[in-house]
């Protein structure tokens, strides 16, 4: 008899570990309504220090309107990543990932509605962002566009568009650029893009890993990165960097939405929905605009000129042929990008 | 052996190349680490410490490491006995297949339960339907680490339970000791010292966990991270010094419970002589 | 204390006729052990790991070798496997002087150097990282002493080779030791006083006896450095065919959706290390008959 | 009968370990099982313990058959070769374990463990650990562990392999004594004959799995039945073929014959011989002091003989030529023994 005693109390400490209760209160449409409630917004690298603040804004802002305190769980990597991780199980009640083609690979796994983007306004872009360089100060290596990035003198410095999708947007402005200069010659373009990625000396996994490459550990020349990346690094290490603005470079669209099919099991649909809506408030853009993120907001754009030039040529994702086409065309298994490095 | 003047020389050269090696491959780090950590002042550092995301995954490191130190426990007796108490075929295979967790990858080892345990797999509707969430939540955090660390304690009783032969279980049981009693009195006291040594080293392999949690953690923010990932991210945020400031904690810990397994050798090894 | 026993010590496998005795029956309990280890170890190494299977079968065989073999994955198996021999080689030989500085020499710090032994295991893979990264970066100190002689150190396959050492240090001193503590000094002495030099002694009579160690060790250390991801993943800048490391190729095809591709490559990662474990496992059998000195 | 085993087969594999076994004994008597070491002895020990299972034959304890009864509950004691002590416990625990498994009161147990421990001579070492006990020691108290629960049937196997000479000989006469005294049936297995001589009742010589003989350590000793019974018991010389001596019976078909010291007696030139025309000449090979008497092996007609001569008789000199008279032989066939007493004492033409 004892050992059957030992017995079921082993069984039951295991069980214990991995059960995780949840309880249940929730209103006529199905959105809880218990005291406290979390939100898990699962995003790319570089914005962890604009939902930082956001974050803090809309928590005030949601207890003061509905009494409901909230509690915002940030989650960051390389964007691909975090897109696999929640197509894979991973519990986001939003998603605000580096382009769309990543929310799109959601949506296809069932978990988002496949008309998403529509939703918001903007394309669901309250904030967007462009590709630019960031050199060491005084710019040593004279680098004014992007044929200055494939001299063999000069290093350069970009995550893995496999992985990340920042590189992806790095890559397509290179690729605009090329298409430009040789007006379509597509062998002429690819020879340009297997230089570019020649000089490539570090391929990091995320956006922000290639940043940290590049401070921290003095790798290359030129970094190839977000323009709010950019100028959160000039605001970090004061003076030691400057950013160079190429003549061309794309739309970073860097669309928001909610997941769903979580956000009705969590019961947060409505709190999810007002969370991204508050993204459009004139406080948010300000915050976007003063993280260095592009608002979409016009007059709050047109305020913060100073940090966003618009004298170069921006080619959007629609140019070329949308994300299904580009990604079937460079970045699958056998694409353009694997054979540049094949 | 006469220490004859040449061996004399052969004995201080081998002892400086120890030292040396030692001094550059784990010196060196340990001290980039604590310098890293104060770089910005002692201010900062306590900061840094207590600060809000670092404690939570502290505490969620600490919850691994336990969970991992009593299933490991519990799992290390039962197959020790198991194993070297009886003889019978695939005896061998059996402790292959335990050694598997420390052979293969971290990375295979988070890979594995993400293939289990994600959306494609068989077990997610049932456990959705319930409302369980696994991946990228505490519980798969914690069965990772279970699996990183299962042959921990295993590998330290084994040995001993073999060298001592199971003619004393035999004697036992002869006189009608039923199991419990004998796992009690007669086995359990001869594994102490090996089974104490095994659990302090599932609760520094626990912590310590990188490859195999980062691929299912979801690095959720004060929720799935524990500290290795969160002092990934902080690195990852230029907060360098707070990454090395979190580290050392890290590095405390894991000295803390070397020292403590130091302690108990040397306190057996008085006890038994 | 062995913290990584490669051997089992001497089975006391009953031998001869008349000591057979299958005990199965006597010593009550094995029903219940047996049976909860087994259904344990089912469930939580069996299963999961089948699923590598599952996804590899996914592919058709030829996608299966087009993916092993592409160019990409095979130089990394070589960086993976060149690296971690060459990590292996260190401290085999560092492992051998290190062991035998322990047992047979008596200086003050001895017990520093015993507690150092520990670190690389007690050490988190991800802080070994970035310490390293930090301490052999262009601006760490060993960064800048190599750059002057014109080697760069992060960011190369040195680099690697250098995470995959420190990870690695134990293995071998932990594995050596016991054997070099209990090896009676007698044999020694007898080939000593019959004229033998001290190297002599130590290729003719020391090195036979820890050689089974030596190995099962150095195999450790190379199962566990082809494996190893945390602190690697920072100092490797996992440049493709330069210095991306098997586990990363893994890590990326995983957040490429790729799980087949993955698993294939795991799979392949999984026959590695089981052919290791299974060298070590006859290495120290052989090892354990002779010293129970039964044929 | 106490204990008796009907026809016990078991084999590990293609090895024959008990072959037919069948033997009863006595309540209240000590049974040493003999043969030499892989004869299979240990096998019927543990199998009448339980620790073995015999793939066919029965083994009843006390009228019941107990084949299917675990160990646990046939109510035996076993003494394990190397004792197999507790050695995390104390000589005390050790003692009460048995009685403790049973749950019998503590008080009980307390005066049950301290009249052994006195019975046993271990008085002061209740709270000594196995290993701070000298092997005399510990064989005793692997004793007191066995027989405190109070079993109706005691087994020991070669209880005193592992104790050095001296020690060995006092055991052996307290056990025996010990036994007599709590007449509890008991069997042990032994490779030393001259150990179950001196303590056994009865004695089952044991070979290649099969019973060889049984009987009284005088008739095991004297009445040998096989030829490995005489070969085996006492100093015994094989002889190939005994007809190069002349003065015995010749027995058809047989030829082997095993001769003891005690069987030949020496005598040098110049003694009175009793019976100088039927004696063998033989010169002497070597000679050894045994203390009460010359130990000396002598070659006649090619075999070379052991005969005992008193240390108060004169020395034999190496080379020395000798008469040998040999009063009589066993003839062994493979299961038959003749007992042939030398001719010239039957027509007793003694010179006086």
């Amino acid at each position: 008899m004892r050992r059957k005693l030992s017995l079921l109390l082993l069984t039951s400490i295991l069980m214990s570990l991995v059960l995780t209760g949840c309880g249940f209160n929730r209103d006529k449409d199905g959105n809880t309504t218990s005291e406290r409630v979390t939100l898990i917004n699962v995003s790319y690298d570089p914005t962890r220090e604009l939902y930082e603040s956001y974050n803090r804004y809309f928590e005030r802002k949601w207890k003061k309107s509905t009494g409901q305190s909230l509690d915002v769980i940030q989650s960051h990597g390389g964007s691909g990543k975090q897109a696999l991780e929640v197509a894979n199980g991973l519990k986001a009640d939003v998603v605000t990932l580096a382009l769309a083609y990543d929310t799109d690979s959601i949506a296809k796994s069932g978990l988002i509605a496949s008309d998403w983007q529509k939703r918001l306004p903007d394309n669901s872009c309250p904030y967007y962002s462009t590709i630019v360089f960031l050199v060491r100060k005084g710019n040593p290596k004279h680098i004014r566009d992007w044929d200055d990035l494939v001299r063999p003198d000069v290093s350069v410095l970009t995550p893995n568009p496999k992985t990340s999708g920042g590189a992806r947007w790095n890559y397509l402005a290179a690729y605009a650029y090329a298409l430009e200069k040789y007006d379509n010659d597509s062998t002429k373009v690819f020879g340009f893009m297997r230089d570019l990625y020649r000089n490539v000396s570090v391929l990091d996994s995320g956006a922000r890993a290639s940043t940290t490459s590049f401070t921290e550990n003095g790798q290359g020349d030129v970094l190839i990165c977000w323009e709010n990346e950019a100028y959160l690094t000039e605001k970090n290490d004061k003076g030691d960097y400057q950013i160079i603005y190429p003549s061309v470079s794309v739309k970073a669209e860097t669309p928001v939405s909610i997941v769903d099919s979580v956000v009705k099991s969590h019961g947060t649909k409505k709190i999810a929905e007002n969370y991204l809506k508050g993204l459009y408030d004139e406080r948010a853009q300000e915050i976007c605009a003063r993280n260095y993120y592009r608002p979409s907001d016009q007059r709050v754009l047109d305020k913060y000129k100073k940090y966003f030039p618009t004298d170069f040529k921006m080619v959007t994702i629609d140019d070329f042929g949308g994300w299904e086409k580009v990604a079937k065309k460079h970045f699958s298994n056998g694409g353009i990008f694997d054979r540049i490095y094949s | 052996m006469k220490e004859k003047g040449n061996s004399k020389a052969i004995k201080w050269l081998l002892i400086i190349i120890s030292a040396v090696f030692l001094f550059i491959m784990v010196i060196m780090p340990l001290f980039t680490v604590i310098s890293g950590a104060l770089q910005k002042g002692l201010g900062f550092y306590i900061g840094a410490i207590t600060d809000k995301y670092t404690l939570k995954a502290l505490i969620l490191t600490i919850k691994a490491a336990f969970a991992s130190v009593i299933v490991t426990s519990i799992f290390g007796l039962i197959a020790a006995w198991a194993v070297t108490r009886y003889s019978f075929p695939g005896k061998k295979i059996i402790k292959s297949i335990i050694d598997i967790p420390v052979t293969i990858s971290p990375v295979i080892c988070g890979m594995i339960f993400l293939l289990l345990f994600g959306r494609q797999g068989f077990i997610y509707p049932l456990l959705d339907k319930v409302g369980i969430d696994v991946i990228f939540a505490v519980p798969g955090i914690i069965i990772v680490t279970v699996f990183v660390t299962l042959p921990m304690v295993f590998r330290e009783i084994v040995p001993v339970l073999e060298a001592r032969g199971t003619q004393e279980e035999e004697a036992a049981a002869m006189m009608g000791a039923d199991g419990w009693t004998i796992f009690r009195r007669v086995t359990f006291p001869s594994v102490k010292w090996p089974f104490i040594y095994g659990i302090i080293l599932s609760a520094s392999r626990a912590m310590g966990e990188f490859g195999a949690v980062s691929v299912i953690s979801g690095h959720l923010r004060g929720l799935t991270n524990t500290l290795p990932l969160h002092i990934e991210i902080l690195f990852n945020e230029f907060n360098t010094t707070e990454a090395f400031a979190v580290s050392s904690i890290l590095v405390i810990l894991s000295i803390a419970l070397m020292l403590l397994r130091l302690l108990l050798q040397q306190y057996s090894s008085r006890k038994r002589t | 204390m062995e913290v990584y026993s490669t051997g089992y010590t001497a089975e006391t496998e009953r031998f001869g006729k008349e000591m057979e005795s299958s005990t199965k029956k006597i010593i009550p309990g094995f029903g219940l052990t047996f049976g909860i280890t087994v259904t344990f170890l089912g469930l939580l190494v069996i299963l999961p790991l089948s699923y590598i299977v599952i996804y590899t079968l996914k592919l058709s065989p030829e996608r299966f070798f087009q993916v092993i073999f592409s160019k990409r994955v095979v130089t990394s198996f070589a960086l993976s496997l060149s690296s971690a021999l060459i990590a292996t080689l260190v401290n085999t030989v560092m492992g051998v002087v290190i062991a035998f500085v322990l047992v047979r020499y008596e200086f003050p710090g001895k017990r520093i150097m015993d507690a150092l032994i520990e670190i690389p295991f007690a050490l988190p893979t991800s802080v070994a990282g970035i310490s390293l990264t930090a301490l052999y970066g262009e601006r760490g100190v060993m960064g800048k002493l190599y750059s002057h002689l014109g080697i760069s150190v992060a960011y190369t396959r040195l680099g690697i080779i250098i995470a995959l050492t420190f990870v690695s240090i134990p293995y071998v001193v932990r594995s050596v030791e016991p054997v070099l503590n209990n090896l009676d000094h007698s044999i020694e002495e007898a080939a000593g006083s019959m004229g033998a030099s001290r190297s002599l002694i130590f290729r003719r009579v020391i090195f036979p006896e820890i050689a089974p160690a030596v190995f099962s060790g150095a195999a450790l250390s190379f199962g566990r450095c082809l494996g190893e991801y945390g602190s690697v993943v920072f100092i490797a800048g996992n440049m493709p065919y330069k210095t991306e490391i098997v586990p990363i190729i893994i890590m990326s095809r995983l957040q490429e959706f790729n799980y087949s591709e993955a698993s294939a490559i795991a799979f392949v990662m999984l026959i590695f290390s089981f052919m290791i474990l299974f060298i070590s496992n006859i290495v120290s059998s052989h090892n354990i008959k002779i010293k129970a000195g039964i044929r | 009968m106490y204990v008796a085993l009907d026809d016990v087969n078991k084999n590990y594999g293609d090895y024959k370990a008990s072959d037919h076994v069948s033997f009863s004994i006595e309540k209240g008597k000590l049974t040493g099982l003999l043969g030499p070491s892989g004869s299979g002895k240990t096998t019927i020990l543990r199998m009448i313990a339980g620790l073995e299972t015999p793939d066919s034959g029965t083994i009843s304890i006390d009228g019941t058959v107990v084949n299917d009864i675990p160990a646990s509950k046939r109510g035996i004691g076993f003494v394990f070769q190397n004792y197999a002590l507790f050695s995390y416990m104390s000589v005390y625990d050790n003692i009460a374990f048995g009685l403790s498994v049973k749950k019998v009161p503590k008080d009980r147990i307390k005066s049950r463990v301290n009249e052994l421990i006195s019975l046993v001579g271990l008085k002061g070492m209740e709270n000594r650990y196995p290993s701070q006990l000298s092997g005399g020691q510990r064989q005793r108290v692997a004793f007191a562990r066995a027989i405190a629960p109070g079993p109706k049937l005691l087994l020991l196997d070669e209880p005193f392999a592992a104790i050095d000479a001296k020690v060995r000989v006092e055991l052996r006469t307290w056990l025996k004594e010990m036994i007599e005294k709590l007449s509890i049936t008991s069997i042990f297995v032994t490779h030393d004959q001259d150990e179950a001589i001196e303590v056994a009742d009865q004695i089952i010589i044991i070979d290649h799995g099969r019973v060889e003989q049984s009987g009284t350590p005088v008739e095991i000793y004297q009445q040998p039945r096989t030829a490995f019974t005489a070969s085996f018991v006492g100093n015994a010389t094989v002889i190939p073929d005994y007809h190069i001596f002349s003065h015995f019976e010749d027995i058809h078909g047989a030829n082997t014959a095993v001769i003891r010291p005690e069987f030949l007696h020496l005598t040098r030139a110049g003694e009175v011989e009793q019976f100088p025309n039927s004696s063998e000449v033989g010169t002497v090979e070597s000679i050894l002091f045994r203390g009460s008497h010359m130990e000396i092996k002598v070659w006649v007609k090619g075999s070379l003989l052991t005969v005992n001569r008193p240390i108060e008789e004169s020395r034999v000199e190496i080379g020395e030529k000798v008469h040998i008279f040999i009063y009589q032989i066993f003839v062994t066939t493979r299961d038959k023994v003749y007992h042939l007493k030398n001719k010239a004492l039957y027509d007793d033409s003694v010179v006086i």
